[in-house]
Formats: C-alpha cells, sequence, structure tokens
C-alpha cells in the first residue's frame, strides 16, 4: 500500500527553483532513503510535504486520499512525523516539556508536568530510547537531543516518519542504536523516509533510495541493484573518490600546543580535564571522541570564549596569556568552525565581505583602516574560482549560498590567512560528498604545506583516513593516543566509550 | 458687519511657555486675561472660540479683582502653544510676520530671551513678557521701548500663605514641593519659609523639589513622604507636579491641608477645595488685561511693572482661613499684610536667606 | 557621488530596486493620507491644515520661506544628530535608547564652556573648536558608560541608557543649572545658565535668518559615518557586529573582531554625535541653557533613523521631513489644531516603514498579477 | 500606622503603574515580541480611562475602556510584527510617537486643554480602597491595610502572570513561542496565534499601567503622562530577567529607592541639605545601575525575543 505520494511538486524561491516537477511514492512499511547534493532539495521537498511550505503547484497524497497539508497541524493530525534537520527543540526547556509541547496532558488549564513526565518515561522505555525526561535540553548531548527528537514525533503517533539527515551529529555507536530503532518501527509498519549525505549508512537501512539533483528527482533504485559509488555518481554527476591518499611529510617543529589545560563550561561542570598536548608542523592530529565530551570546551578554550581554570595554551613556543580569537589569530590560527552560520559567516555580508574577514585591516585590503575595494574585488575573484564556489560572484550574499558553498567560503577565506596552525572542527559536518571530498583534499594540501593541523571530528572514518595521530577524548580526558596504523576502529570506539586507555606513545 | 468688524478688531498674539493651555496656573491665568477678559470669548471643541455670555464673564472674576475695571476691550486672540524651547522665536515671528498682531504676550521668565531679540527685530510690534524682563544676546536685562515687562512679588503672597501655615499646623510641622529651583519658585519658597518662621518659630519645614513641572505621581509621593514624616499643611509650587499634593491631600483628608498657587486653587473643584486653606495668588491674568488694555486705549508703555500685595497684583485667597485660624490669628496676618504694604517688613527672595532673615516679632 | 549612486541604484538591483524608495515614499503618502482622514474626522478641516502645515514647515516655497525654510533646516540638525546617535548604535548591534540624555549632556557641556571665563576671551574658531570637542568627549563619556558596561560586564545596554537619561536630566536640571552653573540673577534675567559668549556662538549662514552652521556640521557628519561604515574597517567591523548580534556576535569575535572595544567606541561616537547635537540647541538656538529642557530629542532620533533605516544618508532626508514636520507643527494651532498633530503624521511613517512588508505586497499588487505578488512581494501567512 | 508601613504602602502605589506595564512586558516578550511600546500604551489607557470615566462617572467604565484600548493598541502592534512579520522596534516607536501626538490631540478635542483633564471618579478614593483596619498597627502588614485595589490587582498579577507562564498549557505555549517558534510550528502550535495573545495580553496589562497613574492613583489625565514609567518598566522587564516575579522586584527596587529619596530630601539637615536636589533625585536610578553591576549582572531574555516571525515559502 502507498504510505505517500507527492505528484508534480514545484517550489520556486525567489533564487532557485527548490523542486522542480517532483514526483515520488514510498510504499508503507518500507525505509525509504533520499540522497542528493547540498541544496538538491531534499528538506524543501520533505517540509512541503510536513505543511512548513506551500508548494507552487503539485499534489500530496498521504495513504492514497489527496490531502491539503496547509501547516504542520495537518500533517501532525494525517500521522506525519518530522526529524527535521535542524533540531527543532527549545534548549531552555526539560525533555519533557519539548515532548508534550503541542499536545499536552493537562488539568483544565492546567499544565499537568507529573503526568507529562510519567507519560514521557513510558515511551521511552516502550520504544528503549533512554532519556532523563526532567533534564533540560541545553544539557543534553546531540545525540541525545536526536532521540528527543524521535520520542515526539512517535508519542504523536506517527506512522509516516521523516528523517532528515538524522545521523549527522551522531557517533557511530549511536547511529547503530538508531538504526536498530527504525527496524523496530519499520517492523511495527511504519513508513519511514530517511535523508543522509552518508552513503555506507543509506546502503545500510534503506529499502529504495531516490537520488535528487538540482530539484529534480534522477532515479529511484531498489537497494540491491545499486551501490555506494553508483549513488555518489548518480549524485554528484561524476566519480567520487572518497579515500584519502595518504601523505607523509616531514615532521617540523611544534606549532600549537596545550598543557595541562582544564575548562569550565558554561554550565559550571568541569568539561576538560588537565589536557595536554602538541601538534606539530606536517602532521594532522585527529580528535576523535562522542559528542560531549569536551571538544566544544577545547574549541572555546582555544578561541578565548571559555577561561581554562588551569593549563596553558601555546602558539608556537609563545605562551599566549591573553587568548582571544584575535590574539590566536594573529598569532597564526586559521579556524573552520562546526557551525558555520552562526559562527563561520555573517551571513547577511557579501561573499567578498566573508571571504576577506579577519584580513580585512591587512594590507592590501585596507590602507590606514580605509578599505580598498579593488584589491579587494581582485583578490576575491581568485579565491572563489581557486575554492571553486558556486556561483563565484563575490556580490552575493552568504546566507544565499548552499550549505556546501557556504563551507568553501569558509575555506577559502581561513585558507588564505597568513597562518602555521588549523583547528578544524568538524569541517565536513552536513556536507555532501562532493563538498567532503574538496574539504579533505584541503586538509591534506595544509599538511603538505607544512601546517599543523588539529582537526576534530565525530566521524571515525575521517579521524582515520586524514590523521597521523589520534587522541581520543572520553569525559573531558585524553584516554588515547594511537597511531591509525596500528589500531582499529574498534580499538578506538571502546575508548570513546571509556572502556579502554592506551597510553601515549613516544616518538 | 460682522466682517468689518473683525477687520478693525485689535489682534492680540500670545505664546506660552511650554507648559500650555490647561497648565491651571500661569499660562491658564494669562489665557484668562486675554481670551476671557479682553476678548469675552470662550475656548471650545474643535478649536475656535465662541461668545462668551455675560454671566460666565461675571463670574470668571474673582472677588479682590472685582474693582479692577475688567471689561470686555474687543480684541481677536491668536494663541499659538510652544512644544519646546525652540519654538518660541518662530512662533513669535508667526505671530508678527503673517498673523499681524498689534501685541505679542510671551507667558513666562523663559521667553526672556525670545520677547528681547524679536523685540529688536520688530520695533514696530508691541509686547508684553511676564515674569522677567527682556534679555539681550548675553543674557542681560535690556530696556525696550516696545516691551512691558510684569513681575510679581511671590514671596510676599508666599510669606502670607506661610505665616498661615504657620498658625494652621497642629503638628508644628509644614511641608513645602517645589517643581524645579528657578527664580519665582525660590521666590514662594524663600516667602513661605520666612512666613512660617514668623508665626511659629517651632514649625519644622520639609522641602522638597520634583524637579519636574508635569509630573503629579511625584507630587504626590513626595506629599505622602511628608505627610508620612507627620507634616500637616503643604504649599507647592510646582506646576502640575503639585496636582498630585492635592491628590494626596484630598485622599487622606483631616487633618491635612493644602495650599494652592498662582491661582486660587480652593476654587477648583477639580482639585481639593475641601481642603485647601489658601492660595498664594498671583495676578497674571490681570497684568494681561491691563497690558492689552493700554494698548487699546493707546497708552502703551515699554518698562517694568512689578506687582505687589501693595497693587493687588499679588495676594492670598480667603478660601478655608476663616475655619482654620482664630480672628486674632486672621488679624494678624492682616497686619503683616500691612506691615509689607507698607513697607516695615522687607520679605526675603532667596530661601538661603530665610535662616539668619531677622522675623518681625511684634504684629 | 559615484559610490552612493552606484549603492542606490545598482548594488540595490535586486530585482526591484525601486521597491527601496517606493516604499518610504509610499509610507510618507499614506501616513498623510490617514493623519487627513483622522483631522477630518475631529471635525476640522485637513486642506486648511496641510496648507498650513507645508506652508510653515519650510517645504514648500511660499511667502515666508526663506524664515520657514531655515528654522526647518535648523531643527533638522538636531533631529540628524540623535538620528544618527541612534543609528549607528544599531547598525553594531546596539540597542541604545541614551541619545535623549547624551544629547543635554552636550547642551550643558557646550553652556558651560561657552561662557566661563578663560575660555569667553578666545577668537570664535578657537573658541568653537573649543567647546565642540568638549562637548563630544563629555557626550562620548557619556555613550561609553553604557558601552563599558555592556563590554565589560554584559549588562544590558538598554537599561543602563534609560538610567543615564534620567540621571543627566536629574544632575543637570537639579543640580548644575539651579547650582554652580546657574545665571546670576541680580544681574541678569534668563534662569538657567549664563548666556554662552558671542565667541560661542555657531556662525550664520544666512544673513536675517538663524540658520548657522549646525546644519552643515551635520551633513559632514553624516559623510564621515558614512564613509565609516561603508569605506573603513572599522565600519566593516561594526557592520559584521550589527548583522550577526542575534548570535551574540559570535561570528564577528570568531574572525577575530574585538567586540568588546568596538562596542565601547560605538558607544563613545554614538554619545558624541547626540551632544553635539545638543550643543548646537545651545550654541545656536538657545544661548544659553535654560532650567527647564525636556526636548525629546533623543527619543524622536530613534523615530528618524528607523524612517531613514539606520542609512547615513536615509537620516539626511528623514532628518529633514521630521525637522519640516516640527517647523510647521506650531502653525497647525492657527486652525485650531493642536501642536502635536504632527507627531500624529510621524508615528504614522514609522508605522508604515514597519509595515512594508504589507506595502510592498500592495505596490506588487498594483503592478503584478496577485499570485507573483504572493511569491515575491509579501510573505503568505 | 508607623512611618515604614506608610512608606511601604507609598512604595506599592508609586510601583504598581511601573510593576503592571513591566508584567505586560514580561508576557509580551516571553512569547517572542519586543514591545518598548509600554510607554505608548500607558499613555493610551491613561487617557481612555479617565475619558471613560470622565463620561460615566464610574472608575469601573474607565477601567473597561483603557482595557479596551489596550487591547486595540495591543492588536495595532500585534498586527505590524506578527501578521505582516515587521519590526518589532520599529512598531514600538511608532506606537510611542503616536500616542505623544494623539492623545494630546484628543486631550483638546474632548476635554478642550492641553494640559490636564478634569478630575475623575477614581480608584483612590475612600469607597474604592480596600481597607482592612485591624491589620493597620502590625509592621509591614499594616503597609496593606489601606491600598487601592489597583496595587492589589498589581501584586495578583504577579502571582497570576507566574501561574499562567510557568503552569498552564498555554504558558507553555507562550514560552516555546518566544524560544523556537519554528519548533513550536513543528508541533503544530498556531505561533501567530499565540503571539496575538500574548501582544494583546501584554498591552492590556501595561494599559492597567497607564491607568493605575491616571484613575488608580491620581485621577485626572496629565498630558506628560505616563512620564517615562514605561521605559522604567522596560528597564525592570529585563533586569528582572522576563519573569513575572523578578519585574516585580525591580519595580520595588525602583520605586523604594524613589520613596527613599524624597525622605532623604525632606528630612536632610546639616551638610546633607547642601547635597543638591538632583543627587537626591537622581538616586533610584544609580542603584538600578548599581544593582545591575553587582548582584544582578547579565541578563539573557527569551531566545527568539524581536526575531519578526515569518512563515516561509
Ligand atoms: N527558505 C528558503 N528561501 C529561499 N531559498 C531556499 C529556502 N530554503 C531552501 N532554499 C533553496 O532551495 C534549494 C534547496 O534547498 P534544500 O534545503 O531543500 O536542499 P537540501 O537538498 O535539503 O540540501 P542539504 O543536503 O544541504 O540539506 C537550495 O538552493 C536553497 O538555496
Ligand atoms: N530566507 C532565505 N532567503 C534566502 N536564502 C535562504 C533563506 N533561508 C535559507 N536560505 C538559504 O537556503 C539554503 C538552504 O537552506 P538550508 O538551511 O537547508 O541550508 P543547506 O543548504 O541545506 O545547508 P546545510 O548543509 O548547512 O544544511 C542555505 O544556503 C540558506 O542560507
Ligand atoms: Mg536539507
Ligand atoms: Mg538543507
Amino acid at each position: 500500500m502507498e504510505a505517500l505520494a507527492v505528484k508534480n511538486i514545484v517550489k520556486k524561491f525567489p533564487n532557485v527553483l527548490a523542486n522542480d516537477n517532483v514526483s515520488l511514492s514510498i510504499e508503507k512499511g518500507e525505509i525509504f532513503a533520499i540522497v542528493g547534493e547540498n541544496g538538491a532539495g531534499k528538506s524543501t521537498l520533505m517540509k512541503i510535504v510536513y505543511g512548513l511550505y506551500t508548494p507552487n503547484s503539485g499534489e500530496i497524497f498521504v495513504f492514497g486520499n489527496k490531502e491539503d497539508i496547509k501547516n504542520s497541524h495537518d500533517a501532525i493530525k494525517l500521522k506525519i512525523g518530522m526529524v527535521h534537520q535542524e533540531f527543532m527543540l527549545i534548549p531552555r526547556f526539560t525533555v519533557t516539556e519539548n515532548i508534550v509541547l503541542g499536545d499536552e496532558p493537562k488539568k483544565g488549564v492546567v499544565f499537568d508536568y507529573k503526568r507529562a513526565v510519567l507519560e514521557v518515561k513510558e515511551l521511552s522505555e516502550k520504544f528503549g530510547l533512554k532519556i532523563n525526561p526532567t533534564e533540560k535540553v541545553e544539557n543534553l548531548s546531540v545525540g541525545i537531543q536526536q532521540r528527543v527528537e524521535i520520542l515526539k514525533i512517535l508519542r504523536r503517533g506517527a506512522e509516516i516518519l521523516i528523517l532528515d539527515e538524522p545521523t549527522a551529529v551522531l557517533t557511530p555507536q549511536e547511529t547503530e542504536e538508531l538504526f536498530k530503532t527504525l527496524n523496530a518501527l519499520k517492523q511495527n509498519g511504519k513508513t519511514i523516509i530517511f535523508i543522509s549525505h552518508k552513503l555506507g549508512e543509506v546502503m545500510e537501512i534503506a529499502d529504495r533510495v531516490a537520488v535528487m539533483r538540482r530539484g529534480k528527482v534522477q532515479g529511484v533504485v531498489n537497494k540491491p541493484d545499486t551501490s555506494e559509488k553508483e549513488l555518489a555518481k548518480m549524485m554528484v554527476g561524476r566519480d567520487v573518490v572518497l579515500e584519502v591518499p595518504q601523505v607523509k611529510v616531514e615532521k617540523g617543529k611544534v606549532v600549537f600546543s596545550v598543557s595541562g589545560l582544564t575548562v569550565k563550561n558554561t554550565r559550571g561542570i568541569i568539561g576538560l580535564k588537565n589536557v595536554s598536548f602538541e601538534v606539530y608542523s606536517g602532521e594532522i592530529v585527529g580528535i576523535a571522541g562522542v559528542e560531549g565530551n569536551g571538544q566544544a570546551e577545547l574549541v572555546n578554550a582555544i578561541l578565548g570564549f571559555l577561561k581554562p581554570i588551569n593549563g596553558k595554551i601555546y602558539m608556537g613556543m609563545e605562551e599566549m596569556k591573553f587568548i582571544t580569537p584575535y590574539n590566536m589569530r594573529t598569532r597564526g590560527m586559521s579556524y573552520i568552525t562546526e557551525d558555520r552560520k552562526r559562527r563561520g559567516l555573517v551571513l547577511p555580508f557579501k561573499a567578498r565581505e566573508n571571504v576577506i574577514m579577519g584580513q580585512h585591516s591587512l594590507y592590501p585590503f585596507s590602507n590606514k583602516g580605509i578599505l580598498n575595494n579593488q584589491a579587494i574585488d581582485e583578490f576575491v575573484t581568485k579565491k572563489l574560482e581557486e575554492f571553486d564556489v558556486r556561483p563565484p560572484n563575490g556580490y552575493i550574499k552568504a546566507e544565499s549560498f548552499s550549505g556546501g558553498n557556504q563551507q568553501k567560503i569558509i575555506l577559502a577565506r581561513e585558507m588564505s590567512m597568513k597562518h602555521s596552525f588549523l583547528l578544524a572542527s568538524q569541517p565536513t559536518r552536513g556536507l555532501d560528498v562532493g563538498a567532503t571530498e574538496f574539504v579533505y583534499k584541503i586538509l591534506v594540501e595544509e599538511k603538505k604545506k607544512s601546517k599543523g593541523v588539529l582537526l576534530i571530528s565525530l566521524e571515525l572514518s575521517e579521524i582515520m583516513g586524514l590523521s597521523d595521530r589520534i587522541l581520543v577524548l572520553y569525559g573531558g580526558e585524553i584516554v588515547g593516543e594511537v597511531m591509525p596504523s596500528e589500531t582499529t576502529e574498534e580499538e578506538i570506539g571502546l575508548m570513546m566509550l571509556g572502556l579502554k586507555r592506551k597510553e601515549r606513545v613516544e616518538q | 458687519t460682522k466682517k468689518q468688524v473683525t477687520v478693525t478688531k485689535i489682534k492680540i498674539g500670545l505664546v506660552t511657555d511650554v507648559g500650555g493651555r490647561g497648565d491651571r496656573s500661569f499660562n491658564d491665568s494669562a489665557l484668562r486675561g486675554l481670551e476671557t477678559w479682553a476678548a469675552k470669548v470662550k475656548y471650545v471643541q474643535g478649536g475656535g472660540y465662541e461668545a462668551l455670555s455675560d454671566s460666565d464673564f461675571t463670574a470668571s472674576i474673582p472677588d479682590d479683582l472685582k474693582d479692577k475695571g475688567i471689561a470686555a476691550l474687543n480684541v481677536e486672540p491668536v494663541v499659538l502653544e510652544s512644544k519646546v524651547q525652540e519654538d518660541y522665536i518662530p512662533n513669535i515671528q508667526n505671530l508678527v510676520e503673517q498673523q499681524k498682531c498689534d501685541l505679542v504676550i510671551g507667558v513666562g521668565f523663559m521667553l526672556a530671551s525670545a520677547i528681547g531679540e524679536s523685540a529688536v527685530k520688530y520695533p514696530d510690534t508691541k509686547f508684553m513678557l511676564i515674569d522677567s524682563t527682556p534679555a539681550d544676546a548675553s543674557g542681560n536685562s535690556v530696556d525696550l521701548a516696545n516691551v512691558s515687562s510684569y513681575l510679581f512679588k511671590e514671596n510676599e503672597c508666599g510669606y502670607l500663605v506661610g505665616a498661615i501655615a504657620g498658625y494652621a499646623t497642629e503638628t508644628n510641622k509644614v511641608g513645602y514641593v517645589g517643581g524645579m529651583e528657578i527664580p519665582p519658585v525660590l521666590r514662594y519658597e524663600a516667602g513661605y519659609k520666612a512666613g512660617v518662621k514668623t508665626t511659629n518659630s517651632k514649625a519644622q519645614i520639609f522641602g522638597q523639589y520634583a524637579n519636574k513641572f508635569d509630573d503629579p505621581a511625584l507630587g504626590k509621593i513626595a506629599t505622602d513622604a511628608q505627610i508620612t514624616l507627620g507634616a500637616d499643611v503643604i504649599f507647592h509650587a510646582a506646576g502640575a507636579t503639585g496636582n498630585g499634593m492635592f491628590q494626596a491631600i484630598c485622599e487622606k483628608g483631616a487633618p491635612y491641608w493644602g495650599i494652592g498657587v498662582d491661582v486660587d486653587m480652593g476654587l477648583d473643584p477639580k482639585l481639593c477645595p475641601d481642603r485647601t486653606v489658601t492660595s498664594a495668588l498671583k495676578h497674571v491674568d490681570l497684568a494681561t488685561f491691563d497690558a492689552i488694555k493700554s494698548v487699546v486705549d493707546g497708552t502703551f508703555k515699554g518698562g517694568v511693572t512689578t506687582l505687589s500685595l501693595k497693587d493687588g497684583g499679588v495676594g492670598y485667597a480667603p478660601d478655608h482661613v476663616k475655619d482654620v485660624l482664630s480672628a486674632d490669628q486672621i488679624s494678624k496676618i492682616e497686619n503683616l499684610k500691612k506691615m509689607i504694604i507698607d513697607g516695615t517688613i522687607t520679605v526675603p527672595e532667596d530661601p538661603k536667606a530665610v535662616d539668619t532673615w531677622a522675623t518681625p516679632t511684634t504684629f | 557621488m559615484k559610490e552612493l549612486f552606484y549603492r542606490l541604484f545598482v548594488e540595490r538591483k535586486e530585482k526591484y530596486w525601486w521597491m527601496n524608495l517606493l516604499v518610504p515614499v509610499t509610507s510618507i503618502v499614506i501616513a498623510l493620507i490617514v493623519g487627513a482622514i483622522f483631522i477630518w474626522s475631529t471635525g476640522r478641516d485637513p486642506f486648511l491644515a496641510y496648507k498650513l502645515l507645508f506652508n510653515a514647515s519650510g517645504l514648500v516655497p511660499g511667502p515666508y520661506w526663506k524664515s520657514s525654510f531655515t528654522e526647518m533646516l535648523l531643527s533638522s540638525s538636531l533631529f540628524i544628530a540623535t538620528g544618527l546617535a541612534f543609528a549607528i548604535a544599531a547598525r553594531s548591534g546596539l540597542f541604545s535608547i541614551g541619545a535623549e540624555g547624551q544629547f543635554t549632556v552636550g547642551a550643558i557641556t557646550a553652556a558651560y564652556f561657552g561662557y566661563a571665563k578663560p575660555f569667553a576671551a578666545l577668537p570664535t574658531i578657537i573658541h568653537l573648536t573649543i567647546i565642540l570637542l568638549m562637548v563630544m568627549l563629555a557626550g562620548g563619556l557619556w555613550g561609553f558608560v553604557a558601552g563599558y558596561l555592556r563590554a565589560k560586564k554584559g549588562i544590558n545596554e538598554v537599561i543602563v541608557t534609560i538610567m543615564l537619561n534620567w540621571i543627566a536630566f536629574h544632575l543637570i536640571e537639579g543640580w548644575l543649572v539651579t547650582g554652580p552653573m546657574a545665571a546670576d540673577v541680580s544681574t541678569g534675567v534668563i534662569s538657567g545658565t549664563p548666556s554662552v559668549s558671542p565667541t560661542a556662538r555657531l556662525p550664520i549662514i544666512l544673513h536675517n535668518t538663524r540658520l548657522n552652521i549646525g546644519i552643515l556640521i551635520m551633513i559632514a557628519v553624516i559623510i564621515i559615518i558614512w564613509f565609516l561604515l561603508y569605506k573603513t574597517t572599522f565600519g566593516f567591523e561594526i557592520r559584521a557586529m550589527g548583522h550577526t548580534a542575534v548570535w551574540g556576535m559570535e561570528a564577528s569575535r570568531v574572525q577575530g573582531i574585538n567586540i568588546n572595544k568596538r562596542i565601547m567606541q560605538v558607544m563613545l561616537i554614538s554619545g558624541a554625535i547626540a551632544a553635539l547635537g545638543g550643543s548646537f540647541i545651545t550654541l545656536g538656538i538657545n544661548f544659553h541653557y535654560p532650567p527647564v529642557a525636556d526636548s525629546g530629542y533623543g527619543f524622536d532620533g530613534i523615530a528618524v533613523a528607523l524612517i531613514g533605516q539606520n542609512e547615513p544618508f536615509g537620516i539626511l532626508f528623514s532628518g529633514i521631513l521630521i525637522g519640516a514636520l516640527r517647523t510647521g507643527a506650531t502653525a497647525v494651532q492657527i486652525a485650531h489644531i493642536p501642536k502635536t498633530f504632527p507627531s500624529i503624521i510621524e508615528g504614522l511613517i514609522v508605522a508604515f516603514i514597519a509595515l512594508q512588508e504589507l506595502i510592498r505586497y500592495l505596490l506588487f499588487k498594483l503592478v503584478k498579477t496577485k499570485r507573483t505578488a504572493q511569491t515575491e512581494g509579501g510573505l503568505t501567512q | 500606622m508607623n512611618i515604614l508601613n506608610q512608606s511601604l504602602a507609598q512604595m506599592l502605589d508609586f510601583a504598581a503603574p511601573i510593576l503592571f506595564a513591566a508584567l505586560g512586558g514580561v508576557i509580551t516578550e516571553n512569547g517572542g515580541v519586543v514591545n518598548i511600546a509600554l510607554d505608548g500604551i500607558m499613555r493610551f489607557a491613561a487617557f481612555f480611562g479617565v475619558w471613560g470615566a470622565s463620561v460615566s462617572k464610574s472608575p469601573w467604565v474607565g477601567l473597561l475602556w483603557g482595557i479596551g484600548i489596550g487591547i486595540l493598541v495591543g492588536a495595532f502592534h500585534a498586527y505590524i510584527t506578527v501578521k505582516w512579520a515587521g519590526n518589532q522596534i520599529v512598531s514600538g516607536v511608532a506606537i510611542n510617537v503616536v500616542a505623544v501626538g494623539i492623545i494630546t490631540y484628543f486631550l483638546e478635542l474632548i476635554f478642550k486643554t492641553t494640559g490636564y483633564s478634569p478630575t475623575v471618579p477614581y480608584f483612590g478614593s475612600a469607597v474604592n480602597r480596600i481597607s482592612i483596619p485591624f491589620i493597620s498597627n502590625i509592621p509591614i502588614l499594616g503597609a496593606f491595610s489601606n491600598l487601592t485595589i489597583f496595587v492589589w490587582l498589581s501584586l495578583f498579577l504577579v502571582f497570576g502572570l507566574n501561574f499562567l507562564l510557568y503552569r498552564t498549557v498555554l504558558g507553555l505555549r507562550i514560552r516555546s513561542v518566544g524560544e523556537n517558534p519554528i519548533a513550536a510550528e513543528t508541533l503544530g502550535i498556531n505561533v501567530f496565534k499565540v503571539k496575538w495573545f500574548s501582544t494583546i495580553a501584554g498591552a492590556v496589562l501595561a494599559a492597567l499601567g497607564g491607568m493605575a497613574l491616571s484613575i488608580g492613583s491620581l485621577s485626572s489625565f496629565t498630558n506628560s503622562m505616563p512620564a517615562g514609567k514605561g521605559f522604567i518598566a522596560l528597564a525592570a522587564m529585563i533586569f528582572g530577567r522576563w519573569t513575572p516575579f523578578g519585574a516585580m522586584w525591580a519595580s520595588f527596587l525602583f520605586a523604594s529607592a524613589q520613596v527613599l529619596q524624597f525622605i532623604l530630601q525632606a528630612t536632610a539637615k546639616g551638610i546633607a541639605s547642601k547635597i543638591p536636589v538632583g543627587f537626591y533625585l537622581s538616586l533610584p536610578y544609580f542603584l538600578t545601575i548599581g544593582a545591575l553591576i553587582g548582584v544582578v549582572g547579565k541578563a539573557v531574555g527569551p531566545a527568539a525575543d524581536g526575531v519578526p516571525y515569518k512563515k516561509e515559502g
């Protein structure tokens, strides 16, 4: 039986045709994957189904009936649930409040919080998704937040579950957990639409896969009839190699180091405990770990957003006394952020302004504080081409670029800045295969240019493929230091979960 | 024929200070002199004027001015209110150039420079200035042939109401609420304190400034604070801020008394007539009327006129004085009044001088 | 000039650039129409009211044009000052309601250095320069306090600026003007501070009017601020801060902008500009600080900045517009309309600026079919 | 009654208008709409309350009129900021500016003055007070022995609003909309309806604040009302971290400083009497800043406060 069908959906945005006559049909009880480049129109299509966008034309059928879904309320009534690419959670609310919002148990007008907590507890037990109902969401790791999102839609009895890039922020273990849940839901007859850039996952979980490109459906394939490679090619239009060629570069001197770093996070809890390590020029040091084990504290301490209660940070040999992004950058740090919209870009600024930001006060971009537009334009044009930003027009606002291209703008900026040390925090989060490949290429380039790179990633394969040395963070401590050639994903996985420690390898 | 009448009418322009129409104080008082008395009209809804009935006209003249020869003068009023200081000069300019007024009245000492400058610029127009003499560019007083200034001895009427307060208080504590520390208000304060000191040397005086002429809520809590401290007679010279004083007095009722300022507030049913023991009167209305009359009669002269107790330009209102003071005390007040008129007593103008001021001992 | 042209017509060409000009103009027209209906519904003559208003406003030539036009420019320069003060803070993501207090601080500082003995003997150029510098310093400091507390202590600038307004007001009018700076009433007649010396008066640029160089100074300030915003690294940084303000200016900080320093600098500049406006009222209009000066220019500056869309040249036009409405305001009393009527128009203009989505939608509806209007002009709900 | 009780009672009386308006700000901004129009709304309602009371000779009718205009102005704010996703600050400024112009106009139109309205029956008169004589001599409690219903109402509303925001379904939804409207929308909550409600409810509370001045504590409207109290309320709301009790303490702090200031001024002796009034008068404002530096520090509002919510596409 057909659970959901969209027919000839067209959706225009002021600048793009996001969905160009899209038709798809999804069977009840299947896991249906949609893949496609950044900006292909996947999320847009799902938001239309969920009533968040109104299509310019086209029809939607739910369980065979033509439906007019005007808002999420309608969608919820039709038993459609959606986990959004960007989490739809209220950080200051508790888990329970987030889950029951919109359909609250009540006594008269009074919100019956006690009963809500009980209901959430039952629900989490029933689906095997463990959570603490009274914890505030802002205190949860992203993985647990994901559970909250799923519980939210399950509580509403959704029959059709849409998951838009649910694994982008999950650890392999968490992803495994999620897949178990999804398979169980499928056994219960639920229909699942699954969007992901990680083709391996798609191949693991999906029954059928639709490939979208530039707003159109390229094709729908049965899983057994296809392969990761073929999917990648369908998406991007060419062959994609995600394997990183191992280059060996002579290690130089220390470009960055921390010693005995202990950091309290904004909640006042110690998030990083006595961490020490060095990054040498010409090497990529990977930091592996489950999200919430000190990565954020480490990054924020390096940027000066959190003041360490103990320990020192050095750029080269120089101890950094007053740590601000400005001071770190003038001493030779570049930074790729995990949160490009909030940290990486000034969205309403044009690409050109974003590209020179940070160097804007240097010659030739400015002279005695006055901007030199000609020099800026020349430089930006060159960089946009070099980094293959599409479209290569510096006068378009950053917010109008797709996620992948936004990331390239950030790369163009950070790479062109004079630096000896690169802090790369989850540089491929949410990027499609093409863009991910590009980022990998850039990181290897860095190494070749004898820069030191600190790569923080939740993606174990990424860490294994790129790093020369891997540090594993667990509970704010470095619980192991290994060389990728001498370890396995399993071993690191165990360390990440705090089940194993490994001494520092002496060189 | 009606048209002819309007053409021959003398036009009188008036610029209010920022307080504007309806301040229940000297702007309104000046407007009474111009609109009610000189022009015999009533300001009505939708703007404009309508004729005033004879009975209303008579009723509008207070008892102490009945003998001042107030009668309609067949003039046409043009009133411009000022929103901010910066409006004074453009308003005067408008009245002179566009409205072609014969006399332009500036209400309040804040117009001193504006009138001073304009009088030089328009030597053919006559000006009247209330509460101040005209000022030149450096703020000094100048004598101009086309400006007639009217000053008031607020300290004299302040003194009399202070003397009444000194008798009226049962707690030996009296209060004073000022708007801002500006000359006329300071003169009131000085007179009031001197008056209290004269009739009741034991009395403690609470003084407060709200720094605002237009916030009754502040006047109310200031008064409440004084009542809390034990004051039972309170005088204000604070414009609308003082309305809050009457509000507080009215709410508390007996035994508290309020004293009004500028006009006879004991007659104003909108304030607190039942608990207004007296008011310090300052007849801006009379001064305005007199100035207009001099223009109509052709006797207008430049120079300064200072109105005092002597000529009835200031005074105190009888209101509830009889109910509070004994006959003996009332006659003493009248005595004091006489002594000021004949110069036996000189009331201080500066509150700081009150402490060292020698109080009269026999009266 | 080329740059201005570029900004107005080329850069804004995002499909329907004319919208950016048409929307404010339409707002003004609709506000005037609504105002007329209002006057008419209260039984007064809207035509007469507007005739008086515009004749006296200086916007349209008429019999007394010279004086009304110059008066209009005189008051516009004050609105431009407070408008710019709000705008520059707003552009950097700060919400400053402090122009009111900074304005009065400027006015009192100008009065002091205008009459104080050692300065009063100096030649005009030197005297004025000293005064204006001191004015900007004092106003700048007043703004800086809010900037400092925001930058160093994270204290919301809205509260601090509101409190500082009142503190300025009470200290000036409850202490300085009636105390140490009070004019000697025994030698003069004005209340408040003594008059400033003739060398402290802003030179008149049009004979027989009050129009002085204040407006020229303000135009220069507009150009400087525009240059600062769009041509310098400083402006680059504060615009970045403004754009990222919703997220605590995080992106700006990460990119190496010293936002704390910039916040303090911006508040200093903002305060200095507002104070400059305040000094004009002392040095060009009243020539002393009056005992009561509850002017409201600071709050109107917010409206001016918003009508001018926080753009320096936009504020030039909105400042002139509001200046004209104010200049014409007292004249409407001849038609027995209260002097605050122009405030209604001013508020309505601001309201329609806030409703620009609606106006865009309506304008598109005029020129296009309904469907495209919905997707391109406005939003559907 | 002792001095403490009387001063406390005065403090409550003076705080009420500020508190009402601050509570109005709390509910509006918890729903994600910035409300700098508090001052303007207070002015509208202060006038309409008096007008109603003057026409009907009953303060209760005035109260209804004031609430009515509060609803209208709130709806205007909501129409601009919610329906058309207009800039909330711009809309608030528009209301403030219009209020200045239009109320003076009305004052002249209806009462033929531009200064003050006539006095009208009000809630401060003895018949309209809630008198509890037997507690009048108990310290502190005695302050409550003779308050107007407006003061009581302001105190009850603190509890009421706290209950609404933190205990009821509607409150949960209001806060969710102020924190993350898109999330609320995806859960089927009608964000627009909630915002309309919180904006109008906030305006009604601010309207009560305006009336607490004109027909609550005084008995007439004066043209300068509310003399900047709306902005003080705005500060109190931020100071109180967007919570009802926080707003209450902030309003109390401010009002106590004001009462204290007058008492100090009145009783100043010796050296203290030489201190210029300006210093006394600015005491409340210095205290507020001092409290922010010393105790309160950084305040963080609802996450989506001030961000226009548009439903896209
Ligand atoms: N609200 C919007 N307004 C304007 N354009 C939009 C909007 N949302 C999406 N777009 C545009 O529509 C296109 C499709 O975006 P969509 O988010 O559907 O892509 P996607 O396939 O989900 O990409 P990703 O893999 O990065 O999530 C993009 O080009 C994007 O720029
Ligand atoms: N209102 C808008 N106007 C113009 N562009 C928009 C608007 N809203 C979103 N976009 C753009 O649409 C694109 C797609 O939106 P979306 O949030 O799905 O990002 P994305 O391309 O999927 O990137 P990511 O990989 O980070 O999810 C982005 O480039 C975004 O900046
Ligand atoms: Mg997407
Ligand atoms: Mg996307």
